[in-house]
């Protein structure tokens, strides 16, 4: 399948975890509402400006979160979904889990963050289960983060340690959720979901078609 | 009717084998430690644990899973980097696992305690873990139909209660108290503090003392250098 | 169809509206929370002694409920179910409505008292609408108590204006709520509903034979 | 988006035609009044109102009936001694009328906030109330199936916003405020005050801030005098 090219913006080389991080946090809308999953979107919380005034919840019963706690700041009672300790912004609200989850199943959150371990063409997620016989299942949040917020954003590397493609036709691991991712940042390009299928918004250190030929599914650029 | 008790032996004594009981907290955060360690001590077995995990280290929920007194977890999120003692029991297939999403755990709590028979979510719908449930398509959305879950007995921590059971909580400590208070058939609740009925401004009740069945004082830093951090 | 004669409890007259409210402000458990539904129940209030320390519940979001506001104590933020200004009591508590409502569906009430048009001998209750022709139909909080709270008791007359019972094979009026009442006060007689049927705890100024002849259904003694 | 607006006028610019508009208060206790007087004012018709009852007296939401902007009526006490308005619509057939019982009303009204599809409740069952709706039998008991109510705009009133939007109400005033805050796509609140952020402690908020778009002072006393008692 041939890739047009295209006029979109590329960098001279993929982008490191911080740069995806800074990347993905400038892209977020000032004054949003949003949940930063456990892992690598954590770090996003490092490059929000003041100016932007974004809200971070976290889904064991809070809004406002600030950075996480240190020395003296350590609280037992103030942690985060990953169990750190965080400190409380001006302005933030305690609530219970009932409370917390109907805030973002109600799709009251504009934005949400997760790693992945794939993500489908139409959107669909999995980020909780490898499927391993034998492995013990744990999924927390993921699903209801997945359902609930109005955008979700994937955070991972485009490839697995193996080279595999985490971008895939359809997923072979368990679904976290059925066509909700709306963005898939990676360290080589950031894709676009949705209806009519998966479309590159720019690329890091490779060209369109160089993209391509990782990818086992046919790429298009954003907006053409 | 409401209690007030001198010790949380007292406090769990009239746990019965069998029961199913939930246990609030989310990390260590609002975890009634001390409670659960009386209900270690005072040897109720063959429970159904309601709790977000399925213990952590040598402590707390994870040595009664250890000690065999846990039939069943109904949790959201069992596997954790030191929650060994559920994980040799599971794979020696010697508990069972009602594994839920963090959400619809909250949600069904809160159903069980708000007298819902039952409820649609779209969390979950499409995964494994909606496989056997009843789906519905709802204004073009994928849903899947939740039962509440109730309990026997909830052992909660909160910060304060007065007179009359009224309870406050602190920062995220609060996260599964509430709902869990609601959802029991007998609420035990371990707190700082006990204050004068009047104490509480009645805007900033939590839990109001209709959830409430017994409550003990445990002082904050009873027993916190056992704890992991 | 004959009644046996039973040693039942009796007195030389007919209740008053403060004297069945008497005897149902006795007959609450200590301890208890209580909703007092609109109208005849609400007089229930002026007969609880601070030694049972009753919590009263009112739907619109409290519990600890105080005694009717007069003068300076009125304060129009702080009314019950029947919009009249009440005070608050030490150990009171506000939520909003689905939490009030999820606290006596729920099942956490241990007692409601209502007014009734009919009670059936299952327990059926009809209290909130004739089914008249044109009327405009209002049904506020009284299928929620109804089917919420522990124990439902009714207050009301025995006999309409009319003089028809209000104890009934099975209601005509259209239902509150199906096999939900436990007890119900007359001026005449108490009558306990439930498995098996209807009977007659205590009579007011008549025998149960005399009863019978008023209730169109087969009365015995409770306990019999 | 959070806005801090200037007048109630401003407040309700935006409710388009054929709009769902949640109204908050139980009696006067929680009534906007001014912002439905303002509702009024600014002309838009067709509306569903949501609210506990049907307009009382010749004041706020009995006006609007009046004047014929009110499509539908979702409530669940429209009848009262003073409902003139309503009643003389009603009689007519210029008015449609959904009476839900008031718990399901708050609780379908939580329902849309919430994320749920829908859910199975006792109450109404065997009523001439669930007729026509899906019911099924849920651990013995009689349940009727029940949808969320969205809408579209909220009209609430709150006693305190900070400059994040988080809000405090006061005694029986909270009534449907914080429910209704959840369910609307655009909540406006008129409070009494505006305090600063940090003003307002995090563990006393009752509606946080993520729930309000637009929020106007209307100091306690305006207009009270106009107030049926």
């Amino acid at each position: 399948m041939g890739v047009m090219e295209s006029s979109i913006k590329t960098s001279e080389a993929p982008l490191s975890r911080d740069d995806l991080a800074r990347l993905v946090a400038r892209d977020i809308a000032p004054g949003s509402f949003v949940n930063l999953g456990i892992g690598q979107p954590t770090l996003v919380s490092n490059y929000l400006t003041e100016d932007q005034d974004i809200t971070l919840h976290t889904e064991n019963g809070m809004l406002g979160m600030g950075p996480e706690a240190k020395g003296d700041e350590i609280d037992e009672d103030l942690i985060n979904a990953g169990k750190i300790p965080v400190t409380e912004l001006p302005g933030a609200s305690y609530f219970h889990h009932a409370d917390s989850f109907a805030m973002m199943r109600g799709g009251h959150l504009d934005i949400c963050v997760l790693g992945a371990f794939q993500v489908s063409v139409t959107g669909d997620l999995a980020n909780w289960h490898t499927g391993a016989p034998g492995a013990i299942p744990a999924v927390g949040g993921a699903m209801d983060l997945a359902t609930g917020a109005k955008d979700v954003f994937v955070m991972m590397t485009l490839l697995t340690r193996e080279g595999a493609s985490k971008i895939v036709e359809s997923c072979t691991y368990p679904l976290t959720g059925v066509g909700c991712v709306t963005r898939v940042y990676t360290d080589k390009a950031v894709f676009l979901t949705g209806r009519g299928g998966i479309t590159v918004r720019e690329t890091f250190g490779c060209t369109l078609e160089e993209l391509q030929e990782l990818v086992p599914v046919p790429l298009k650029a954003a907006g053409e | 009717m409401l209690n007030f008790v001198d010790s949380v032996q007292e406090a769990v004594s009239g746990i019965q084998d069998g029961s199913t009981v939930m246990i609030g907290g989310f990390g260590n955060a609002g975890q009634p430690f001390e409670l659960i360690d009386a209900l270690l001590d005072c040897g109720a077995t063959d429970l159904t644990v309601v709790n977000n995990n399925a213990g952590q280290g040598d402590q707390g929920l994870a040595l009664l899973i250890k000690e065999g007194r846990v039939r069943k977890m109904i949790c959201s999120f069992p596997r954790q980097s030191d929650s060994w003692h559920f994980d040799a029991r599971y794979k020696a297939g010697q508990i069972e696992l009602e594994l839920v999403p963090q959400g619809n755990l909250a949600e069904r709590i809160r159903a069980a305690g708000a007298g819902i028979g039952g409820f649609f979510t779209p969390t979950g719908y499409g995964t494994m873990l909606a496989e056997g449930k009843e789906t519905r398509i709802i204004d073009g959305r994928g849903q899947v139909f939740e039962t509440p879950i109730h309990a026997d007995v909830a052992l909660i921590k909160a910060l304060k209660a007065d007179g009359k059971g009224n309870l406050v909580y602190r920062k995220t400590a609060r996260n599964f108290g509430p709902i869990m208070a609601a959802a029991a058939k007998h609420t035990i609740v371990q707190v700082s503090e006990i204050v004068p009925v009047g104490a509480l401004d009645p805007e900033n009740v939590v839990t109001p003392g209709i959830y409430v069945n017994s409550v003990v004082r445990v002082p904050a830093d009873a027993g916190s250098s056992e704890k992991v951090a």
